[in-house]
């Protein structure tokens, strides 16, 4: 349905504004949902993703909130147990260091734990990555941590058209779902619909079809495969990209139908490598298409370092579209 | 002080804490036949300060209790069938076996759990209430902390977001002198946890957790503040837990004296209100230990359930994980 | 080194033991090493591993602290910049919640922000696992988030004589080290050599040789996979069994050459098995012993859902002998 | 109140102070001009804080900072090549550009550095505290943080642990009245944060953070109970910043009135600390603006410095992860 709706607009809009729509389509769908998070009502987010939405549903939906990370998933677990839905912000992903209990141990496992008689539709928006210089506590990509909770949906849009949709269909779930979001990906423009529409949570995307080398690849990463998948093409790679675009649950049979068909495959996200969701990745296509590789699953992912400040060192600590088609070539001895 | 609490509520109190006590003196023992498994965190001795808080709120009130959280699941209306198939995680429990001692609550009765981490109630309280106000409804959260609790930076989030927002919150430490082993005067250079509440610009008061109508009393002036819209209340009840901290004989450390335990039950919450319905010609003698034997066949009537009922099926594994 | 300690050594130990003497052999050798966390002191833990330190050093060196798992995270923090050698304690991993900022953001983190002018010799114990029916908030491995922080290490000893050695190698060490105990271990008794030794970090330890099949198992796993090698043998299927005791860093070279051997293998923790250190494990085999494997890297972890409290299920939920072997033949087609 | 301070220490106070100005005044353009990357927050209009309670420190004596942390560096002695250096992300640089403003620090002056993590240096003071004392060194432990971070767990917990213990460090709150655009009236209820200290134990004491004479003699105090054995001091010092959370003009949103912001330019530190120089006969008009020109001339001497030195080699992109 998705798809239907998309059809119908030609809008281009800024990935920042895409995740303002998705927020107001749920503020105006559903009367129990409320924002709460730091600065997210008066200055409308750090990001100024919220702008506006104060001034149109006013301070008993949109909550500025202490500086308490803990305090403020709390309030999103308490509300959302007892009949609310809310959307909590947490400014950065990195903060998730002073919340986690919260998260890992209460929001996701609530449910579980009382035998299926907590209910928790809790939306969480938080911002990962590098690219801003703003070094090692500022910069991380740690959806490995909250993949790795039973109890917890992750989802990360990529464009704006998956980052409305996908917040919608975050809000509509009944189970809390945390949204990764991109920084660096802000100002991206790319087709939105007007209204809401959602994007199904546990769907992969085939961004870019191919025959004989299948990219997956997460978050930002994504516009950094597809630059490379067009480099690769020239080199007689005819290369396919997915945006796994949920992280949890995730959509291991389009993964793998992709690489049944084109016997090599590499996984890319930002986060560090080691561990990270490429690791998982890497290892269910090797389990279950294990007769049809051709090479090993090649994984790009930051080197073992914290994010380092200095544009110098951060622009080769990122992954790219170079250091994706070198690792290619490396993989399929080219 | 007797003032303004009527017979109705002084014999409901005591079935309360009757109840609690009785519970729990089976659940110690259970434990040490080692016929429940896991860890059992008992709450007698601190039976006053649940009932004294709970019969204020009705099932719409929401409540976030502790590890130590049978004693606020029975005041609050917890049933012992399911409660006692719980600890023996059995699929009749309140959790279906799931979350045992350390989880157990009933969301009907607006219990939301026992909680096994410290500190892990209050900020899901200040949630709740922060929803009752959201949804004008009329509800208020009360929050069971300990006073090791109170050093959780958990505890200071919540109180803090709970005051700013004037939320209907009445957060209740029961302080009982000692975080597992360590006394409190080994974990913070305070004597009243109450003292907490000025800055967090809210009121801290200070009760006799071994007096079943003070706390009755202090708590209704809190429940009613809440629920005027006026805010949230520190309210530190002193109490004392009986057993060990885990269990009857816990690990049989010697961290208290002998004394010091004989000094608390001295003044038993249960001896103390008996005498008092006696006194004042409201029960008999004869009436209270009605109240104890009817619980206690309940009590026997709850374990036979949980022994008969059977355990979870390999395929409850994967359920409840969403919803 | 170790090995020809060992020899000397006939003494068989609890591993509840072998950590006091391995703390022990710390105190004794640094001065400015002390012991801080909940109940340590009086009650030396409430494992009771530290029993007899508060009497032999005195309220000096063991310090009980207040139930704040961020100060005390942050004690040691503070204090291995500044000139001691903490021990830290944190009574459960699953704990981790309400220090990870103290954790991710800050003990890993510090020296590379700081170019490298701090060093931290910091170590910190805690107690992982299932099995004893204490549900979904104090049974679980979390090893995968702390592996996935450059600028820690994580060490996992199975044995008393890899505890006590791995304790002293951490506390030796001048970074960060977290040493992952479990709690059904306690009991177990093997030899422990007298005296100071180090068990290296980083280095796998082939705990049984075999020649056609490779377990790699972490943590009690290890005690599962051995009984598991043991009816494997049975079927005519001679196994070897990895330990690698070192997570991070991992010691793929060792697992790597007996795969290369072996040509079949399998992963087993007790972590969740999506996203748990296996995955990275797996990947990592694939990727440098591809040509090698005649079948895909088998994992076995437990199943996706929190830890729960009922006997009849946690029995299931922890992966066992039982359980390794049935993956063994699946993977196998016996 | 001018009682007890020397001639020497106020004209070094008012070195420290304008050096940070200056300092800061050009970080800030650098930044809109868009030579230096990330986020850089401004510490223009507190640095009566820094200075009134660094004069007191020598460099065993340990500071931890926040994100806006160049004026503790600069206050403890941090040199400016090395910090435009760091800001540049050049190799020069005090973190060798891998830390850039967030993570600025000079462990040889005592200065753990800033921290991107609002709460982040208050448990780590409270450890070099313990450090100190365990170490049986007279050193003590200071940790700045702002409004904000007061409602952060993390304090919570350090404040409590440093009063259990006994420690020797200053909880320093620079209260500037708004948390990032969110004003202190909508991030607790409480007006001072001096109000927190009884409930950990300790003293509170709210001093004006634009008098650098007051912030130095009540800091004095502090510094001296610390270093007496006496435990922790909450010093909490009214200041307030000229400039926008991040950077000059931040995201030009309209959170305070301009009138606001010129009410406390009125009281400028500096300002203050030059009438008060002039006025005693301390000193002379000119000599205090050969202080502000040397340093310009520092400052220049610092920019130059860190255009000239190289970026990082990526081979050093690996380094310092371990020791
Ligand atoms: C976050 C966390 N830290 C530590 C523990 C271990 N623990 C369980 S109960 C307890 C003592 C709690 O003391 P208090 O809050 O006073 O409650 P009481 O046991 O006295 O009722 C501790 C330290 C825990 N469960 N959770
Ligand atoms: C844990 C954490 N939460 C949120 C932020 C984002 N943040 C950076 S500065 C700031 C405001 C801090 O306010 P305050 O403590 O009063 O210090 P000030 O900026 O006023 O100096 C916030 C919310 C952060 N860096 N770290
Ligand atoms: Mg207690
Ligand atoms: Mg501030």
């Amino acid at each position: 349905m998705a798809e239907a709706i998309a059809d119908n607009s030609e809008r281009e809009l800024p990935y920042v504004r895409a995740i303002t729509e998705g927020v107001r389509e749920v503020l105006l769908e559903q009367d129990n949902s409320f924002v709460a998070g730091e600065d997210v009502a008066g200055a409308g987010s750090v990001y100024g993703y919220y702008a506006g939405l104060l001034d149109e549903f006013g301070p008993e939906r949109i909550y500025d909130t202490p500086i308490s990370e803990e305090g403020i998933v709390g309030l999103g677990v308490g509300a959302s147990a007892t009949g609310c839905r809310p959307i909590i912000d947490l400014m950065f992903m990195d903060f998730l260091g002073e919340c986690m209990d919260e998260v890992a141990n209460q929001m996701a496992k609530m449910r579980y734990m009382f035998g299926g008689a907590a209910t928790l539709p809790l939306t969480m928006l938080t911002m990962s990555g590098a690219g801003a210089s703003l070094a090692a506590q500022h910069s991380q990509s740690l959806e490995a941590w909250i993949c790795h909770l039973p109890g917890l949906k992750v989802v990360q849009p990529t464009t704006p058209y998956d980052a409305k949709g996908m917040i919608i269909a975050a809000a509509r779930d009944d189970n809390p779902v945390i949204v990764v979001l991109n920084k660096m990906s802000l100002g991206l423009m790319g087709p939105v619909p007007e209204g809401p529409y959602e994007i199904p949570i546990g769907k992969a995307n085939v961004v870019r079809p191919g025959t004989n080398y299948t990219i997956v690849a997460t978050g930002r990463m994504l516009h950094e495969a597809l630059k490379a998948a067009t480099q690769l093409t020239e080199l007689g790679i005819d290369t396919e990209v997915i945006d796994p675009r949920s992280l949890q649950p995730f959509d291991t049979a389009t993964v793998v139908e992709s690489v049944k068909k084109t016997h090599r495959v590499m996984v890319v996200h930002e986060a560090v490598r080691f561990g990270g969701i490429g690791a998982e990745i890497a290892a269910q296509i090797q389990e279950d298409a294990f007769d049809y590789l051709d090479a090993p699953v090649a994984r790009v992912g930051a080197p073992f370092s914290p994010v380092p400040y200095s544009p110098a060192l951060e622009s080769i600590y990122v992954p790219s579209a170079k250091s994706i088609v070198a690792e290619a070539k490396k993989q399929l001895g080219l | 002080m007797t003032a303004d609490i009527s017979n109705k509520t002084l014999i409901d109190m005591h079935r309360r804490m009757v109840r609690i006590r009785l519970f729990e003196e089976a659940a110690g023992k259970l434990m040490e036949d080692g016929k429940v498994p896991g860890a059992l965190h008992l709450y007698v001795g601190q039976e006053a300060v649940a009932s004294g808080v709970m019969v204020h709120l009705t099932n719409k009130d929401q409540v976030t209790s502790t590890h130590r959280g049978h004693g606020h699941l029975i005041a609050k209306g917890g049933q012992f069938d399911k409660m006692f198939a719980e600890l023996y995680g059995k699929s009749t429990g309140y959790c279906k076996g799931k979350g045992g001692s350390m989880h157990i609550c009933d969301l009907e009765l607006g219990m939301l759990g026992a909680n096994g981490i410290v500190g892990g109630g209050p900020p899901i309280a200040m949630g709740a209430g922060f929803s009752a106000k959201f949804r004008k409804t009329n509800d208020v959260a009360v929050t069971f902390f300990g006073d090791g609790a109170s050093n959780e930076g958990a505890f200071h989030e919540a109180a803090n977001m709970a005051a700013l927002f004037k939320l209907p919150v009445v957060f209740v430490c029961e302080n009982n002198g000692y975080g597992e082993y360590t006394a409190q005067s080994n974990h913070q250079a305070i004597v009243d946890v109450a003292d907490r509440a000025p800055g967090y610009g809210m009121p801290g008061v200070i009760v006799d957790g071994m007096d079943a109508i003070a706390v009755y009393e202090a708590a209704g002036e809190a429940v009613a503040r809440a629920r005027a819209g006026q805010g949230p209340t520190l309210l530190e009840c002193k109490t004392y837990r009986y057993y060990d901290h885990v269990g009857v004989r816990g690990m049989g450390l010697k961290y208290r004296s002998d004394e010091e335990v004989a000094l608390w039950q001295e003044r038993d919450c249960i001896d103390r209100i008996e005498a008092h319905l006696i006194e004042q010609g409201i029960s008999t003698q004869r009436k209270l230990e009605n109240v104890h034997k009817s619980t206690l066949k309940e009590v026997h009537e709850g374990i036979a359930f949980a022994e008969a009922s059977p355990m979870p099926e390999p395929s409850a594994l994967l359920e409840d994980v969403y919803a």
